[in-house]
């Protein structure tokens, strides 16, 4: 019974329930919001301090919930789960700070600071528990936040149909999941996935783990996004605010793949390897596909620069897939490591599209304009530098975990065909070339190039000291990762040996 | 006497109770034919009734019940019926259409 | 063992079986005429030979009480009621309903279909039971009074109530004439 | 020992850092400089105290789940010696640009790049791991990206940094996969470990994993397949020229085929594969230098052609003759770009037409320039000489039959070497003539720039004197070398890590004659047209080879068609694919709960008795299908 994790989890709820007390002007509804997620974050950096890597499970707690449904509220961490967990907490503090001075217009900030907070109970929630059932509730309660921060105060242009498709979509995928649970359920008759990882899909037969794998993996696809369910992501990005969108990309797409190494891999051995080979080539499908699309795009001159980002997004979590079809510890290792370094990549590179799209109006490649370098040199540099860490350049987040994904394709787990893995190796180093293409090439059209004066005629301002506050912690820490990746690869290797039964 | 033979006599006479209800026009000849499809069950109760030889008599009883309340219920029946004469000057059930969903309707 | 020759056999059918069967075709017949005929009221006219010839079909099953109870209410009561129904809605005497054959097809389908079904079913599950009657204890006025203010006090009563309520509806509709036109003005 | 190259490889990457973030307030100068002259030190340190052994030191990077990355140095006589010519160039070119850039406005982001830069290559030069060593190559890569384009007001430059970036990339794939393969392999990723695992007579993976190994090679030395990106790298600033695209990065190819020799060694079939690569590279960039219009052009299709030798003597064994031409070629080829920068600065353009008559104009850039061509060319005193000798020396010893590799690569590379010898005479005798003697022409200042000239250059002429000092004394610094460095071959260079292959350096007999017979006939032919008549351009001599031979034998124009239009129209074909295909099955699902709503909707006639109908059928169903069931 560790309080320290249930606080942890809790405090946003809190915060978003205080929000809730009347006579909370707009000015202390943004400062509620950083403190909560500042006390959510403290509170987890306590927990990894605390973390002991040899043990497993740690701060459990595991009570009684519904007993009739036999529903456990089971939270805890282990080595894989941790990463994410600060993660989230702190890109969501991030969000926060940013929100001080940046709300779209769409709502007052309060319901904005209330949903965010909800969104970030769902995800620590999400990465917490330990219970089918209870993971599958967090899961929606993600939704329903993210939902709102893109229809309320998302770009007027698309955000209606945009946030029904997100969150339809997502709903019918997490159904099917759900549909999966229940049949694990059905079968061994307990939803703790601890002790279902224990087992290691002993008391199911070969039909019901591929069937319950199949509708796991199905309703996770989504949540990836797996080439061909990922269309509701462009359009979300497009039309959800930057806040949204860092939360979108930093957060909620790890989930999918938590999910797959969490939950579909231990527990449904023979259905994982079915599955494997489809799961890879849909991966390196996801890889070479988002690319050729970004380049597209860029050619395009009302490419919007979010869209761009966004299927990078599906490009990169492709990387994640592979590492985890090949079922080996590296592969899963470098999936962790894809999440961990595309949260804080990807985050920052949303947060630079929102301040692009703030000093030009526009987020369409066409009307840009370009010559960052010349009017505003600072932010520009730190595209350049987002643009080379997405593309993956060893030494900073986005390389390591991509390394990893390939090295376990090169060498899959035993029942699988080398042979086709080699070749989706081949594809994903293809499919890196084609990244580093579009990623250059978007440098070359936003920030090389004559200055010229700024498309809006207002005086263009560097990089401020409010944005520089928001931006450094993911520069720094994506030169951490980079530099030395035992930061996170040290707490997620010993955890996924024993997730893999030591294999 | 064999069982058989009421309840087959019961489920015909439901049958034909039944074909009666939708097949008529007219809401009164559709109240008739209920009354059909009631006898019909009264038969079989008392039929099983004779057949357990109940010594509560639970069929017999409930047949009572039953005549009692179709009687209550033609009497009612017919004050309806009634009324939609009164207002609609007809008793034919396929041209009472109030209820139809409208065809240019939107959402 | 074949059925037929059982100790019961349907072959030796007993007087009460052979009177049941007659009764049992008679009130068939005017039931299917009460829902064919076009002349309304003479539906109502079958219907009065379908209740009594049940009555006789009760009596045929020694629950004599039941037998008068059904001749008294159903077709003294009821079918008068309806031919008053009838009145009022000013069917005319030989007023004959146009032929509804739309509806009639499918209306045949799902009445053969649900008696096919039934029919199936009851014969399959009761073939061999038996009934009885010898001892006329059982369906005797006396005996049933006893049970009923025995044992189903509490529904009498409870029906006595209903049948109240239904008196005042029936009232209230038929008469609310006058303040109905008034009010439905709006 | 690998402490002191450890503070080598931090100390440049520190002072990036710095440089990056100081940028404006502290002069650049002072932090890269001395950075780059201690780390000088300490490998010239390293080198001298060398001898014979191998230092090791690792620590664990990272665990993987599978095989660990350690953190390491490996420092052996190779690496030594590698290390001490990039941090003197490095600081050479450091100096030269301080005074070259020195109104540049982002002279402090040019810089800090140059010192991280001097840092990812010492981490390449020495380093123990693969995967490590991979970190290096590529932030090399990120590094000649960001410094080619450093000039990005041109679209020269931006076009010549991404092909840079983007072909580099391509040949790091195979790249990659080869190192997982030697890893697995190995079952480790430590040189030490692989070198060790080598079995006698090779194996499959090891034919596999250096094969793929020379992708990353052919990239990043500009061997053929992938040479297109040197020639459009002249975009960027001269030093920078000098630094990467001469002396280091390009070399760094070599260096590593040098430092996985024992591998390489034992697959016979990759050191075929690497002949052939080195001959077609050879005769095609020689063809290309005669025939190019502007001196940096020349200089750079010069370079692929010294690569080449340098790989075509790997390939025949001849490791230490490689390394030889590797030192050897660095010093005067870069002494070469930064006397063009010279030239350059003191003409105003990089264009042959527009030059003539320098020898009085810019006397010292004349003296260097002379002995950096005549090393170029192989006149014997120099040291271009002895280590194109050695080499040609190591072909003919394979050619006839001695040692472990292969004939026919010998015979490959001794042909290909000599006719290479021909055509570089040529050249190197063309462009001496045509800057240094003739008529002075004067071209207007600010002519039209050639499409990928260095913009930096142009249109500022300084006809006062030569060049600022820091510009000169960097071009006689490295003319010692030029000079003197030849007469190792006699000494022989400190033990190379072991006998590897044919180490003997002294010129033979045979080959000098040949040598000595190919610069005589190139020179001779090109001073006969030059003095016939000075005005015209002696690469007549081509003739119909000329004109594709200026243009790289069309080898973008095919990339173009077979890469980069498939790409365009998949690219087109796939965002086409993601809105009408994948997105329809979407709007398509949407769309058939809306009929099939409007469906049902028009079920609701207010018909009685068809409801009364669907009813009863339904529960006859329902009857039938239990009475069945059950």
């Amino acid at each position: 019974m560790s309080v320290v994790l249930i606080l942890v989890v809790a405090a946003p709820l809190l915060g978003a329930a205080m929000l809730l007390l009347p006579g909370i002007a707009d000015r202390a509804a943004r400062l509620v919001g950083v403190g909560a997620s500042a006390a959510t974050l403290i509170g987890a950096v306590v927990l990894a301090c605390g973390f002991d890597r040899g043990r497993g499970m740690q701060f459990e707690t595991d009570v009684s919930w519904a007993p009739s449904l036999g529903l456990r509220f089971h939270l805890g961490i282990d080595g894989i789960s941790l990463p994410l967990l600060l993660l989230s907490a702190l890109l969501t503090l991030l969000v926060a700070v940013h929100s001080l001075w940046n709300i779209p217009p769409g709502g007052d900030s309060r319901a904005f600071v209330a949903l965010f907070l909800l969104l970030e109970t769902g995800t620590l929630g999400t990465f917490a528990a330990l219970d089918l059932i209870l993971f599958f509730l967090f899961f929606e309660v993600v939704l329903v936040p993210m939902y709102f921060l893109i229809n309320r105060w998302g770009s007027p242009g698309e955000r209606g149909p945009a946030s029904y498709k997100f969150i339809l979509y997502t709903l019918l995928g997490s159904a099917v999941m759900l549909l999966g649970f229940l049949l694990i359920q059905a079968e061994t008759g307990t939803f703790d996935m601890v002790e279902l990882a224990d087992r290691h899909g002993a008391g199911m037969s070969h039909g019901v783990q591929v069937l319950a794998f199949l509708a796991i993996g199905l309703g996770l696809a989504v949540k990836v996004p797996m080439w061909p369910l990922h269309t509701w992501l462009p359009d979300a990005h497009t039309a959800a605010p930057t806040a949204g969108s860092v939360l979108l990309a930093g957060v909620l797409l790890k989930m999918g793949t938590y999910g797959l190494i969490r939950i579909a891999v231990p527990m449904l051995p023979e259905g994982a390897e079915t599955f494997a080979p489809y799961l890879a080539a849909f991966g390196v499908v996801g890889i070479v596909y988002g690319s050729l699309v970004c380049l597209a795009l860029l050619r395009d001159p009302d490419g919007d620069l979010k869209r761009i980002i966004a299927y990078s997004s599906v490009g990169h979590m492709g990387f994640a897939l592979l590492g985890i079809a090949t079922l080996t510890p590296q592969g899963i290792n470098g999936a962790l490591f894809v999440n961990i370094g595309h949260g804080l990549i990807t985050g920052l590179l949303f947060f630079l599209a929102g301040a692009v799209k703030d000093r030009h109006d526009t987020a369409l490649l066409g009307r840009l304009g370009g010559g960052m370098y010349g009017r505003t040199p600072r932010l520009g540099a730190l595209v350049a530098f987002g643009a080379v860490a997405g593309l993956g350049l060893p030494g900073l987040a986005g390389f390591w975990g991509e390394l990893l994904a390939m090295y376990g394709a090169y060498e899959p787990a035993a029942g699988l065909s080398t042979a086709g893995y080699r070749t989706f190796l081949a594809l994903a180093g293809l499919g890196t070339v084609l990244t580093a293409a579009y990623m250059l090439g978007l440098v070359r059209r936003l920030c090389m190039g004559p200055a010229g004066e700024a498309p809006t005629g207002r005086p263009e301002v560097d990089v401020t000291g409010r944005e520089v506050v928001v931006w450094t912690p993911l520069v720094a820490l994506t030169l951490l990762a980079g530099l030395w990746p035992a930061t996170v690869l040290a707490i997620t290797d010993p955890a996924v040996r024993a997730l893999m039964g030591g294999s | 006497m064999h069982l058989v033979y009421p309840l087959v006599l019961a489920v015909l006479l439901f049958g034909i109770g039944l074909y009666g209800v939708i097949a008529r026009r007219n809401a009164i000849l559709v109240l008739m034919s209920i009354e059909l499809m009631l006898n019909a069950v009264n038969i079989n109760l008392v039929a099983f009734d004779m057949y357990l030889r109940d010594t509560l008599h639970a069929g017999q009883a409930l047949t009572l019940f039953v005549i009692t309340i179709a009687a209550a219920e033609i009497g009612l029946g017919l004050a309806i019926v009634l009324m939609v004469f009164r207002n609609r000057a007809t008793t034919d059930i396929p041209e009472l259409r109030e209820l139809a969903e409208h065809k240019e309707g939107s959402v | 063992m074949n059925l037929a020759v059982a100790e019961h056999g349907f072959l030796s059918p007993t007087g009460a079986e052979i009177a049941f069967v007659l009764i049992g075709l008679v009130v068939l017949g005017s039931a299917l005429l009460v829902v064919t005929t076009r002349q309304v009221v003479h539906a109502a006219l079958w219907l009065v030979v379908t209740l009594g010839g049940l009555a006789a079909e009760y009596l045929l099953l020694t629950a004599e009480f039941i037998a008068w109870v059904q001749v008294l209410i159903y077709v003294g009561a009821v079918v008068v009621l309806l031919l008053f129904g009838l009145m009022l809605t000013k069917a005319p005497i030989g007023y004959s309903e146009p032929p509804d054959s739309a509806a009639r097809i499918p209306a045949a389908v799902v009445a053969l279909g649900a008696t096919a079904t039934l029919l199936t079913v009851i014969v399959d599950a009761f073939r061999t039971a038996y009934l009885h009657l010898g001892d006329d204890t059982v369906g005797s006025t006396e005996v049933t009074g006893q049970s009923l203010f025995k044992v189903w006090v509490l529904p009498f009563e409870v029906l006595s109530v209903l049948l109240l309520a239904a008196l005042i509806g029936a009232i209230v509709l038929s008469r609310s004439r006058s303040r109905a036109h008034s009010g439905r003005k709006d | 020992m690998t402490v002191a190259a450890a503070t080598a490889t931090g100390l440049p990457a520190l002072a990036a850092l710095l440089g990056l973030f100081l940028g404006r307030r502290v002069r650049p100068v002072l932090i890269a400089v001395p950075a780059v002259l201690v780390a000088t030190g300490l490998a010239i340190a390293v080198a001298a105290g060398i001898g014979d052994d191998v230092h090791e030191s690792a620590v664990r990077l990272t665990p993987t789940g599978a095989l660990d990355i350690t953190l390491g140095l490996r420092v052996d006589g190779l690496a030594a010696l590698s290390a001490v010519l990039v941090t003197v160039v490095a600081l050479l070119v450091q100096i030269y640009s301080a005074a070259y850039l020195r109104e540049d406005p982002r002279y402090s982001s040019y810089a800090a790049l140059v010192s991280l830069f001097t840092a990812a290559m010492l981490l390449v030069v020495y380093t123990g791991d693969l995967i490590v060593l991979l970190v290096g190559w590529e932030v090399m890569g990120v590094c000649s990206y960001f410094l080619i384009g450093h000039h990005w007001e041109t679209e020269a430059a931006r076009s010549a940094s991404i092909k840079a970036f983007v072909v580099t990339k391509l040949g790091d794939v195979p790249f990659l996969i080869g190192i997982l393969v030697l890893g697995t392999g190995a079952d480790s990723f430590r040189i030490r470990d692989v070198l060790a695992a080598v079995p006698e007579g090779g194996a499959g993976w090891v034919t596999a994993g250096t094969l793929l190994l020379l992708g990353g090679v052919a990239g990043k030395s500009a061997q053929v397949p992938l040479q297109t990106w040197l020639p459009d790298a002249m975009a960027g600033p001269t030093p920078v020229s000098a630094l990467i695209h001469a002396a280091t990065m390009v070399a760094a190819g070599a260096y590593l085929v040098a430092r996985l020799y024992p591998a390489f060694l034992a697959a016979h079939a990759t050191l075929i594969v690497l002949a052939v690569l080195a001959m077609v590279t050879m005769i095609g960039s020689a063809l290309a230098a005669l025939a190019q219009e502007d001196l940096k052009r020349v200089l750079a299709w010069s370079t692929v052609g010294q690569l080449a030798y340098m790989t075509g003597g790997l390939a025949v064994g001849g490791r230490d003759a490689a390394v030889f031409h590797l030192l050897s070629h660095g010093a005067f080829k870069a002494l070469l770009f930064l006397g063009a920068g010279v030239v350059i600065h003191v003409v105003g353009t990089g264009a042959l037409a527009g030059m003539g008559g320098l020898r009085h104009r810019a006397p010292i850039a004349f003296w260097t320039m002379t002995a950096g061509l005549a090393a170029l060319a192989g006149l014997p005193p120099f040291a271009g000489f002895f280590s194109k000798e050695a080499v040609l020396g190591a072909a003919e010893h394979t050619a006839a039959g001695h040692g472990p590799v292969p004939q026919t690569a010998g015979w490959l590379v001794l042909v290909a070497g000599l006719l290479t010898a021909v055509l570089t005479a040529a050249y190197a005798t063309r462009v001496w003539l045509r800057v240094f003697f003739g008529p002075a022409r004067e071209t207007a200042p600010g002519a039209e720039v050639p499409a990928h000239a260095d913009a930096a250059d142009y249109g500022r002429p300084t006809p006062a004197g030569e060049a600022p000092a820091a510009m000169v004394w960097p071009l006689i610094v490295l003319a010692v070398p030029t000079v003197l460095f030849g007469f190792v071959a006699f000494s022989g260079l400190p033990s190379l890590g072991g006998d590897l292959g044919y180490d003997e350096l002294t010129p033979h007999l045979p080959t000098t004659v040949l040598a000595l017979a190919a610069f005589v006939l190139g020179a001779g032919v090109v001073a006969a047209l030059w003095r016939r008549d000075p005005a015209a351009d002696p690469a007549r001599v081509l003739g119909p080879l000329r004109g594709p031979a200026l243009r790289g034998f069309d080898v973008d124009g095919l990339y173009a068609a077979l890469v980069l239009t498939p790409t365009r129209l998949a690219a087109k074909a796939a965002r086409f694919s993601d809105g009408a295909v994948v997105d329809t099955y979407v709007k398509g699902a949407a769309q058939s709960a809306w009929l099939l709503g409007g469906g049902i909707r028009r079920g609701q006639n207010g018909n009685t008795r068809l409801y009364l109908t669907g009813l009863f059928a339904g529960v006859v169903v329902l009857a039938v299908a239990v009475a069945v069931g059950s």
